[in-house]
């Protein structure tokens, strides 16, 4: 299977096309519009779900097997800043906080970008290890903490606003970043899964793997209605961060193929790591960064992590690392 | 049926604005809050209400005048600055005094 | 099967027990209510499981079988009003603008009762042509532009209230019947299935067939509230808005049958296009009426295609069209 | 196997240890919280599917099966409030109108601890009567009612706040009882499911049956965070509340399973009897004691039944009823 | 543009106040209300709004002054000892005096 | 805390006239609005909020004066006689004089 066959057989998935539909109905100024609680609901399950079917895995596979590679995930999420970040400051001259703030989004993660990737490894028949999901979970905050380590040093140093009226301490955005919702929740699953192991999947299997699929198809229309509202964006954001949303996944996901191959992961596990260092956040990211690096603007990381990279990686990221791993593992 | 003067100070914030408006008004004085998920446009474009974490959020308090004067002062310097919200003050009155 | 046993078996089905249990919290004034967001997510599902399901029949049977009954069926639609307008105006002696919007009603449809007619079906035994969805998709917009002209014309010779704000422009009416929340959501999914084929359907089967039937029976309970709630509004309307509530969905039922007869859908096709012609919007024709044609009356519209002619077709109308069917087709 | 053995197989259900998960995450407070329109969907979904089990089950085993049973539960909850009255009273010291409305809650029961236990049940391999649906829908009013006419006895003698605005009734209290929200959902679906039969599980059981155990999870996790917020007020009521919260379950669940017994209900059914028994409501009750008796404090009755009877039962009073059944029935 | 005075009466209650509150309102003379679920705290402490028996609703009146007061005095005599709520007139104008 | 008198202008009116009355809005000249759906009853009958085409919305926006008296103009001449609704003005107090 070439490339452009590994990408056409993706674009015509439900999960794609739903999202294409999303993009539509925003285009066309469609009222479409899933409602706060409808998209809520539809998140927690997603994240209970694959943080769930994680932690069995990890039951199944013994925690021996998945330390190595889990490491090496965390410590490739928290060092892409740091090749990032000067890149976007000098190669695209940024304001040292909005670099910063890019750069926390890039290394950190999108839970969504992983599970399509799953998604599409089973529809192309190709096994994974599914304790992938540890991965997903460790990687979400290092980061986003470098990366507002990297924004504070730099406007320390700078003009800086007004006087902070939260306080927030770099406390305060750790314990974001450890009991947020999205991390609670899919590491809280993660170790109930593990606790459980395959006998609890027994009992719940039928609601958080049969449907699965179809919920993030339908999950991915809201998506592409809220990534297709910000298309009007890129107009703003630039040539220059257009490049950086496309070629990024490229490196990082080629990055997380190599790290994969090297910490022992089967073929399917190197393409899981590489969707996860190519993938950017655009919901735990944006919320850390906006609370503890007020001055950054929000339209350039957004318009880069959810109308550029999101859809790039749903389309085209996810077979290219799945092709890469097969060029690698052949 | 002797009523007390008080401000109504609402905001209309952006979700991630939550817990320091919310801590600021506790410090501040203000003994009771009400909140509840927005939809809105204004200078930082349209906000629809549909992910938590990219809502808007309106926040009431009601506030004895000396604590309003207060809370819009520390908004004005700390809040605007950072965040995308609007605030205004309205007359009402109340009848219990001292909860307020 | 006499036509008194197929309306017996229908009334003890799930959905129309449910639908009944939901009757009865309004009148027992229970404070039983879905949330707007539940209500919403429940119909995102169903127009696009539906949608999806009618997008894979038409993959599987080719557009060169659907085209023809498809293009019948909005035919019927939109004509149905030029028979419904006059006797609503003179028959029933209503005011040009209610006629009008009455009419529209009664050639668009409603997709809950689409869906519960293929329910019966299912539980029937009977078997239908499943690109029957698209027939629905069809019929919905057609009868409401014609309804709109209609009672434009009327109202633009007449009085008019005041200077119209939202400058209605037909142009604006156009733009939602294409791209209004249920047309997109069903003719997207339509198209999504239809590229997808029966690979795609094995994914997101498991979410979008196999629970079907059970989502639609619990959205009927909220139906049953929603309508029981109008069922005061019955006295408002007049013996003659009752009356034609319930003769319209048998003449157009009658129609849509011989319709499909004629151009050679099978017998349980047949029945479902005769379910559409007999079935009333009372959804996306209201918000349209509302909006381009605010003179009219909405209690009347309401009242006679959510109280009256939904019930009736649901427990009546679905078994008499197959009835029909079974007759025509012996 | 032990009762420790049960207790601990009981822990490690998914269930359970979502609902750990939950209470965890309101101690760290995180910001996970199920929106409203998500609570009320998935608790009109767990009444729905419990009652409509239910119904099915008594259409296939008749009513002259279920109905000695049934009374007795009945029975059963309605004289709980008379015993548990004057301990509260004496022994707990408790002002009139609290005792009442704790009584009334005790022999009220919690419909979630009733699906966990045929939950836990299913996982332990015990067949049980899946009519006792029933028993929970007879159980939740009675006691209800009994709590507010003892409260109202005592406050009518003793000083009485302000003039009762509602002129809350007992009519107001009985039609709520009778039409509330959960009663309503639990009496219409098991008379729908009565109606329906085995022919209508059929059609419905995927969406009803199949993934139940999964959302039963997922809303456990919700629960968590809803005790876990609560357990603050744990100080606030003191030690003989705390016992009473621990020892009463235990009292009432042995009652429960010997009645079970007696009325000549299988070991499983047994259990599920004491289960009732030993749950105390935390909705409805709650909601009608807060109406019709609105001196008793919410914080008294809330905190017993909700931060410390249902955890209690879910994690040892549900394989203590077991564990008492087997005993009995060897 | 003629206007004309009324009061907005605001109260925000736990749900359980719902049905006596709106019977109250209607009783004294109010032509409709407005409502919605709102989340608060207050002495109360504080009401997530997740579970619907447990959550708080804001309730709106605009209605005349002399029907405002007739409910303030209502709320305070009969509503504030047995309910967990706050209520808070203020001054707003209409168009159409008839209609309230 | 200099502040400066804007009028606060509530709407609440039927899910239909959203994009008019919006459109309407910034056609006057508002520079922003905040909107959330709520629950009613009024001359128009009762609206429960489980129908999103059938809900009820209230609409807030915060204008200069001389805005607020065009729009409850135009809100009286084109709205009224088309639309279940209701609209009413309130005097408030902001900080930012140039954002409204
Ligand atoms: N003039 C206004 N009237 C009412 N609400 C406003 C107005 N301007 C802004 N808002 C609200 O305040 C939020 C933040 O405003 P902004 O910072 O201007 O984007 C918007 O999303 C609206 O919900
Ligand atoms: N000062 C205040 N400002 C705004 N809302 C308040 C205030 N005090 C209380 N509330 C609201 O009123 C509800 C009931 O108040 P309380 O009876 O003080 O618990 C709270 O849950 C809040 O939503
Ligand atoms: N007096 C009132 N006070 C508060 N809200 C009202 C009042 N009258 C009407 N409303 C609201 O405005 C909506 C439309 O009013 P109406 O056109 O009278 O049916 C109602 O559904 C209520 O939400
Ligand atoms: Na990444
Ligand atoms: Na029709
Ligand atoms: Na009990």
């Amino acid at each position: 299977m070439t490339l452009l066959d590994a990408v056409q057989a993706n674009l015509l998935s439900p999960a794609v096309l739903f999202f294409v539909l999303g993009v539509f109905a925003a285009l066309v100024r469609s009222d479409l519009k899933f409602p706060e609680p409808l998209y809520a609901g539809l998140t927690i399950y997603l994240l209970v779900a694959i943080g769930f079917k994680g932690g069995v895995a990890i039951a199944e596979a013994g925690l021996a097997q998945v330390w190595l590679p889990a490491l090496a995930a965390m410590a490739l999420g928290a060092l892409i800043p740091f090749w990032t970040y000067p890149v976007l400051r000098h190669a695209g001259r940024l304001a040292a906080v909005d670099a910063a703030a890019i750069a926390a989004h890039y290394g950190s993660v999108s839970a969504v970008t992983f599970i399509a990737a799953t998604n599409y490894l089973q529809a192309v028949g190709q096994p994974y290890e599914n304790y992938a999901s540890a991965f997903l979970a460790v990687m979400e905050s290092p980061a986003i903490l470098v990366g507002v380590v990297l924004g504070r040093l730099a406007t320390s140093r700078g003009s800086g606003t007004a006087p902070d009226p939260a306080r927030t301490s770099l406390r305060a955005v750790v314990h974001e970043a450890l009991c947020g919702r999205s991390v609670l929740l899919l590491v809280g699953a993660l170790v109930v899964g593990a606790l459980c192991g395959p006998k609890g999947m027994e009992k719940v299997g039928p609601f958080f793997v049969t449907p699965f699929q179809g919920v993030l198809a339908l999950f991915l229309l809201e998506m592409g209605t809220v990534a297709g509202r910000r298309l009007g964006d890129l107009r703003k954001v630039g040539v220059f961060l257009l490049l950086f949303g496309v070629l990024t996944p490229l490196i990082n996901g080629a990055l997380g193929v190599l790290l994969g191959h090297w910490t022992g992961l089967g073929l399917g596990g190197a393409t899981l790591l590489g969707v996860l260092a190519a993938s950017a956040s655009y919901i735990a990211a944006p919320a850390a960064i906006r609370v503890s690096l007020p001055d950054a603007n929000p339209t350039l990381y957004l318009t880069a992590s959810l109308a550029i990279t999101f859809p790039f990686n749903l389309t085209v990221g996810i077979p290219y690392c799945l092709a890469l791993a097969r060029w690698l593992y052949a | 049926m002797q009523t007390h003067p008080m401000k109504l100070l609402t905001v209309v914030c952006e979700a991630h604005a939550r817990t320091p408006v919310l801590d600021m008004l506790r410090a501040t004085g203000a003994h009771g809050w009400t909140l509840f998920p927005v939809e809105g446009e204004g200078a930082g474009g349209c906000r629809t209400a549909d992910i938590p974490e990219f809502t808007n959020l309106q926040i009431q308090v009601v506030v004895r005048l000396e604590v309003a004067e207060m809370l819009l002062k520390r908004l004005e310097r700390e809040f605007f600055p950072r965040y995308t919200m609007i605030a205004f003050a309205a007359d009402v009155q109340v009848l219990r005094q001292g909860k307020f």
